[in-house]
């Protein structure tokens, strides 16, 4: 299991790579952390030409507090991610997600920004991006963009990025007020990719009715998905009135794409789904209710 | 395709090379400084046999190029036990528990756990066996391996260092 | 694995017929697919497929198996090698005109066999990446047909999961994400010509992808249960 | 016998000397193996489960620089001289086994041809650039399918039976009348041994001198050296096998595999010494099977429970290529059906089978399926009847008074208490307790459950080259010691083991005591590691052995001391006149006699070394055990949470229960693997869809409980009245984790008899639990 020959490149900074990246196009591929592509490459099941490697470039590292939006770098690990006060405090719903990556050993090689370049669906971080309305930063020799989540996924592995684009930080919005936030997901083993888990943001008003909330759904497409019809029913209802198990089927309703494989059918996944949805639905209220 | 120089510091001692971009580490270190005691065990990141110490982080071997890690400090299980060849904290409790049986795994869990109880010198055991759950033993049924953690960080927390 | 697409066209089925016989025209529609050399019926040609980082490139041969105008079938016999590993894939196209005077109802039924690596990735990507592979190719067909057209009959179609209204409006099938991407992927040339068209025919896309899938996929919550489930959430 | 001392260490938990080496990344598995000039081999496997080979071609794989050669069955194959197996014997008919695939493949991962490189990546590289033209055939991948099909996986057995036997024919007259009788199929899926090191070999071959030197990976040194010279045809004192550490074997590693046969065939034509480490995608795919066995089990019970007659009906998978030859290997799923309980009646009948997928090999506790089935079917009757699992079992399972007690198909069981085992684990789980909490629980929606399962276990089985094992004891000139045995250090302890036997029998201190194991060229011939035999055969030769030596170092000290040799006895590696303990003399001081003052002997013999080839009388060791699981069940998830696991077993008196714990923890975890998560599947085309590790589920940390151990230690009839410990934690645990289930989620009518236990499974029958009682 030894990947095919290819040609390095060590981007020293986000410019260097985005002008090697319009130089190769589609023969060339970013290497952040490389948890997700090395196995790739090592199994043959993919080949490229060149790789950018950016888990050098100081400028995609880091995480920053700017106005009511937390900054984070591409090649921010999951790790410091994972513990980070800044985050913890204004993006509780990252940290949260972080424990269910992978392993450790993974966590501390795998960055934000390749997590969700690789869009995974069942990837935690990629969900919580769509989940909060994030917007991811692109850079290329063309010129910055930004791309909002609910653009960026658009298939199995596939995102919003042309061929010669970086993926150079995600802005994820800070939530404030009443609220309270909750991942759930289930895996066959610790850190497996979910069969099924659930991102939950809620922000409650004075009278305890649902001021927003916002859903994510791991594991449950060719993407992360929202739970529109739940969060559409919800808002502006009082947190009593709601029911969790009907609030978990709702989310799911309009899914149409959820997978089958060795680890259960679609049925079964739209069953665990809506579990998830609904503790996690009951976790985040019960935070909010006490906050 | 043509080779990259290399330059890491294993153990504390510096190893110079040239080698293919898609050269691991894990193969580097075994191929080209002659370190063996890291294992292969899936070689796409899921055993966790090739797990090393990268700046003092626990990564797999097997999914960091030979390449990324030019001009960092790796620690390998050889590295691990003092150099008068003194057992560590770790790998003394892993002998007493009896935590390993065919010691193919055992490199990873070494590096593993030393990085675990570094971070965490009073892991409940929760925390215990999630920190364990990214490396596989088939030969232990991970009874000696948990054991051996909790002894280890009573050793830790009367003052040896990890 | 069996793939099942079928579309409506607002063209006679004459027309369709020409541009199903013509491999010239045919071929492109395969998403990735590059014609290299043409002898009668036999071709050669080669598929690239790419799904996010996963490339599979494929090189072979193809046939018209049968060209039957009375019973209105095509039947197109294609296999192929990876260019790198030692992986295949085989697909037998089996198109059923129906004739409905301006109209003609398409229905593509694909056997597909692939070997190697690819048909032991696991997470049931395969299905995936089929499904897409083939809808896609049904979807540009379509667009081949329209060829200049600005607008198209709303698709139809079989399949149980048909929930064409009150979902096609809702954002996670409005944007049958991966076969957009596809688009993007494989098909720039086809997307360029019938930009339109193709939203239209991706809506169909959605459809023919469901039907493939049928037997691996719930049906979705009926709008009426889902009234329900709002009544009985705010009840 | 002369100068007998007390055991010091045998009983102890002995800190074992293999540690060191592999805590300090110094062991030497055979991938750390270098030699010069050393060339590396990839295979080129089949992508199809079944397919005509038109044609390869090698041209573009040759023409990339670094490449040595490529080798397909013609230049292999006709190579061959034989290939039996010790396990199997010469003269038993073996089904077909060609190192390379011939004209046509078998299986995904059949290998097609090997690529000589001067890396592995190079040779993968050329690996890619060989082309093989196939005519892909219609595969059979369901063994449940493979009798009868049209799709013949070898010519020679057009019905696709491999064999198959049958024991007495039921007592259908007593099935129809019994009180209660239950009857239930369950399925087996395919899961396998994963060793976390893949198989592996380094073969040299110095044409000058026709010798052939091999690193290998292996549960069995002298008899993969064996098998070489039986192979190429070359005499067997020109092969030497070496082996250090091996990562694990659990029974893949037994025999040499085709891969094995045809590395060993490619390095005589090649001029440099061959490596081949196989890779994870092609042990899961190319290794072997094991399990995966379909059947229909019976029982008739009268009014009170007890049992009246057992009847298995079986189909084994063996794959396409199964090593060695499988038929009579089954067989013991039949003859041990009856288990640990009073079973007057029993039939059997079973067929294995091939099919289009990789060769059945051996996995601890091959026969499995016996307790697993009868496990199972204990626990469903136990419900019809209207009885507690447990106290079914108390009133059926045998009594060490009730010894010897042969069962129904002759197995002479002896030497055991099943019934001790179990007591004792349904003490250490508190019965009472836990039926209460459980009624607690399902009163508040919480399902959960408690399952058992016994077994008895023929381990040490002296038949065939299994029946001896020999061992050479040498006290060295410094006056320490050696002691050498086949061994190979595959994870069961051994080298561990013989030192304190060895330091025991000689009552050396056990510093002084070291072993050299897995190098033919100095160890007396052994079977290895495999049928939970190296404790019970081990302790034999090294009793003997040692016997012998012990009378050596008396006979020298005795002249030493000027006294009779009865008056000596040996302890803390010195020699003591017995009654008069100032009066002794040091091991090192009789090895300077004997080695460097041998004039002082006034005639005693010199000699300080003996060998001995132990052959066992004790025609087997019955081991037996009772594990006990308790589960929670999430009934919305369908996920399973273990949350006690307890293991009481019976070895026999414990050598180091360390390592008695540690196999039987093992084992027990790779049966909950079995029973919850692990599934080598296969889709319809016999495409491998587990082939890895992200698809092939191995129980982590996070998976497992607690176990604990309660022991019983009934000497069994062989030296020092050891038993097997190896296997047997693989045998009880998978029907456990399902009983455990099945009694959790006995409320909502819900039995699994399908395994693996996945979580959709079990939610896929409680919703249909559920429709149909709606």
């Amino acid at each position: 299991m030894k990947a095919a020959p290819f040609a390095y490149h060590r981007a020293e900074s986000a410019k260097e790579a985005a002008d090697v990246l319009a130089e190769f196009g589609d023969e060339a591929k970013v290497l952040a952390g490389g948890q997700s592509l090395i196995p790739l490459l090592a199994m043959r099941l993919t080949h490229f030409e060149n790789l950018v490697d950016i888990s050098g470039i100081p400028e995609l590292q880091g995480i920053d507090r700017v106005d009511d939006e937390v900054v984070i770098g591409a090649g921010t690990s999951h790790a410091l991610v994972g513990m980070d006060d800044e985050v913890a405090e204004s993006v509780p719903l990252l940290t949260r997600a972080t424990p269910h990556i992978g392993h450790f050993q993974i966590r501390n090689r795998g960055t934000l920004g390749g997590a969700i370049a690789h869009a995974d669906p069942a990837a935690e971080f990629a969900a919580v991006a769509l989940t909060l309305d994030a917007t991811i930063e692109a850079a290329s020799s063309r010129g910055d963009r930004r791309i909002a989540a609910s653009d960026f996924f658009t298939g199995l592995w596939e995102n919003a990025l042309a061929a010669d684009e970086l993926l150079r930080a995600v802005r994820f919005p800070v939530w404030s007020g009443r609220t309270g936030f909750a991942v759930h997901e289930f895996a066959r083993r610790h850190g497996d990719f979910a069969i099924a888990g659930a991102t939950v943001a809620v922000e409650l008003d004075a009278e305890d009715r649902v001021r927003r909330v916002a859903v994510g759904l791991l594991g449950l497409g060719s993407t992360p998905h929202r739970g529109t019809p739940a969060e559409r029913a919800v808002t502006g209802r009082p947190v009593s009135d709601i029911a969790a198990d009907e609030f978990g089927r709702l989310a799911l309703s309009e899914l149409h794409d959820i997978p089958a494989d060795l680890q259960g059918s679609a049925s079964y996944r739209r069953r665990v789904g809506a579990a998830m949805v609904a503790r996690a639905w009951t976790d985040a209220t019960t935070e909010a209710l006490d906050a | 395709m043509h080779e990259l120089p290399v330059a890491v510091s294993v153990n504390g001692r510096p190893y110079r090379g040239t080698v293919e971009p898609r050269v691991t580490l894990a193969d580097h270190l075994r191929e080209n400084c002659g370190l063996t005691g890291t294992h292969l065990g899936c070689e796409h990141g899921a055993c966790g046999a090739c797990t090393v110490l990268l700046d003092g982080q626990a990564v797999r071997s097997c999914l960091v190029l030979a390449v990324q890690a030019d001009g960092r400090e790796v620690t390998t299980v050889e590295g691990i036990a003092s150099g008068e060849g003194e057992l560590s904290p770790v790998q003394a409790a892993m002998r007493e528990c009896h935590g390993l049986q065919c010691g193919f795994c055992t490199p990873g869990f070494v590096t593993s756990i030393t990085a675990l109880l570094a971070d965490n010198p009073d892991p409940s055991d929760e925390e215990i066996r999630e920190g364990l759950s990214g490396n596989f033993c088939r030969c232990t049924g991970y009874q000696g391996i948990v054991n051996a953690v909790k002894r280890a960080a009573e050793r830790i927390n009367e003052g040896a260092a990890p | 694995m069996e793939l099942n697409n079928e579309f409506r066209v607002a063209v006679p089925s004459a027309t369709v017929w020409d541009v199903f016989t013509d491999v010239e025209r045919v071929a492109p529609c395969l998403p990735g697919a590059t014609l290299l050399s043409v002898d009668g019926d036999d071709f050669t040609g080669a598929v690239k497929v790419k799904v996010g980082p996963i490339t599979v490139s494929y090189k072979g041969v193809a046939t018209y198996q049968e060209k039957d105008a009375d019973a209105a079938r095509i039947v197109l016999k294609a296999e192929g090698k990876e260019t790198r590993g030692n992986g295949t894939a085989a697909a037998t196209v089996t198109a059923q005109l129906k004739d409905e005077g301006e109209a003609t109802t398409v229905v593509i039924t694909t056997d597909l066999a692939i070997s190697g690596k690819a048909a032991q990735f696991g997470r049931g990507v395969l299905n995936d990446v089929s499904g897409n592979l083939i809808s896609q190719f049904a979807r540009s067909l379509e667009a081949e047909l329209l060829g200049g057209a600005t607008t198209s009959t709303a698709p139809t179609s079989t399949a149980p999961t048909s929930t064409a209204s009150p979902t096609a409006t809702t954002p996670t099938a409005a944007q049958p994400a991966d076969s957009v991407n596809l688009l993007k992927v494989v098909a720039v040339p086809v997307a360029k010509r019938y930009g339109p068209v193709i939203a239209a025919a991706a809506a169909a896309g959605v459809i023919g992808y469901l039907a493939g899938r049928r037997n691996r996929t719930a049906a979705p919550t009926p709008s009426a249960e889902l009234q329900a489930l709002l009544t009985r959430l705010l009840a | 016998m002369t100068g007998t001392v007390a055991a010091r260490y045998a009983g102890t938990r002995v800190p074992r000397v293999e540690d060191t080496r592999l805590l300090t990344g110094k062991g030497t598995f055979v991938d750390d193996v270098q030699r010069p000039g050393m060339l590396h081999a990839c295979f080129v496997r089949s992508p199809f489960a079944h397919a005509t080979i038109n044609g390869i071609d090698s041209r573009a794989a040759l023409a990339l620089p670094g490449v040595h050669a490529v080798f397909t069955a013609a230049h292999i194959n006709p190579g061959v001289h034989e290939a039996w197996h010790a396990v199997a014997g010469r003269d038993v008919p073996d089904t077909p086994r060609p190192p390379l695939a011939e004209g046509e493949v078998k299986f995904v991962g059949d290998p097609v041809a090997i690529v000589v490189a001067e890396s592995r990546r190079l040779a993968e590289d050329a690996v890619d650039l060989v082309d093989v033209d196939y005519t892909p055939l219609p595969a059979v991948a369901d063994f449940r399918k493979a009798v009868g099909s049209e799709v013949i996986v070898h010519e020679a057995y057009p019905d696709n039976v491999a064999g198959g036997m049958g024991g007495m024919p039921p007592d259908e007259e007593l099935f129809a009348s019994a009180a209660h009788v239950v009857q239930e199929r369950i399925y087996q899926q395919m899961y396998v041994p994963v060793p976390m090191e893949t198989r592996g070999i380094v073969v040299e071959w110095t044409a000058a001198t026709s010798e052939l030197t091999i690193w290998g990976s292996t549960q069995t040194p002298h008899e993969l050296r064996a098998f070489a010279a039986r192979l190429l045809g070359i005499p067997a004192q020109g092969v030497r096998v070496i082996v250090r550490d091996t990562g694990g074997g659990f029974g893949q590693k037994v025999v040499p595999m085709r891969e094995d046969m045809s590395i060993m065939l490619a390095a005589r034509q090649v001029s440099a010494p061959v490596k081949w480490i196989e890779d994870r995608r092609e042990n899961l795919m190319s290794a072997g099977q094991s399990r995966h066995v379909d059947g229909t089990v019976r029982m008739a019970f009268d009014a009170d429970g007890k049992i009246l007659a057992a009847d298995i009906d079986f189909v084994q998978d063996v794959g396409s290529y199964p090593t060695p030859y499988p038929v009579l290997t089954t067989a013991a799923i039949g003859m041990f059906f009856p288990g640990p309980y009073r079973v007057p009646k029993a039939s059997f009948n079973y067929k294995t089978v091939f099919s289009n997928t990789p060769g059945l090999h051996a996995y601890r506790g091959p026969w499995q399926y016996e307790t697993l089935t009868r496990e199972m079917l204990l626990d469903i009757a136990a419900r019809k009847i209207g009885m507690d699992p447990a106290e079914l079992r108390r009133i059926n399972i045998l009594r060490g008074d009730e010894m010897p007690f042969f069962n129904p198909n002759g197995m002479p069981y002896d030497n055991c208490a099943p019934a001790d085992t179990f007591e004792q684990a349904v003490k250490i789980l508190d019965l009472e307790g836990f039926r209460k909490e459980q009624a607690e629980a399902l009163a508040q929606g919480r399902y959960i459950g408690l399952g058992f399962s016994a077994y008895i276990e023929p381990t040490g089985a002296a038949t065939g080259n299994l029946a001896t094992e020999g061992a050479t004891i040498r006290m060295e000139s410094t006056g320490k010691i050696n002691v050498y045995v086949n061994g190979g250090s595959a994870g069961n302890s051994i080298e561990t083991t013989v030192v304190q036997l060895t330091a025991d029998v000689l009552g050396a201190n056990i510093d002084d005591v070291s072993t050299i194991q897995g190098d033919t060229a100095v160890t007396p011939y052994g079977a290895g590691t495999q049928g939970s035999r190296s404790a019970p055969m081990t302790a034999g030769a090294v009793h003997e052995a040692g016997a012998i030596l012990r009378g050596q170092i008396v006979a020298i000290a005795a002249q030493m001391l000027g006294a009779d040799a009865d008056a000596i006895e040996l302890a803390d590696s010195r020699a003591v006149l017995i009654g008069d303990r100032e009066k002794s003399v040091s091991f090192a001081d009789i090895a300077y006699r004997s080695y460097y003052d041998p004039a002082q002997l006034a005639g005693v013999s010199p000699t300080l070394e003996a060998t001995a080839r132990f052959n066992s009388q004790a025609m087997i060791h019955w081991a037996n055990a009772t594990h006990a699981c308790t589960c929670e069940v999430d009934i919305v998830t369908g996920q399973v949470r273990l949350t006690r696991y307890i293991v009481s077993e019976d070895v026999g008196p414990m050598i180091n229960p360390n390592v008695v714990e540690g196999q039987v923890a093992g084992g027990t975890v790779q049966g909950i693997g079995g029973a919850l998560l692990e599934q080598l599947a296969y889709d319809d085309a016999g495409n491998p869809i587990a082939s890895t590790f992200v698809d092939y589920l191995l129980p982590t940390a996070t998976e497992v409980p607690t176990i604990e151990f309660g022991h019983v230690e009934i000497p069994g009839p062989g030296v020092g009245g050891y038993k097997g410990a190896g296997e047997g934690g693989a045998i009880g645990s998978p029907p456990a984790v399902i009983n455990a289930i099945n009694d959790a989620l006995a409320p909502l009518g819900v039995t699994i008899t399908q395994l693996p236990a996945t979580p959709a499974k079990i939610i896929e029958l409680i919703e249909e639990q559920a429709e149909g009682t709606r």
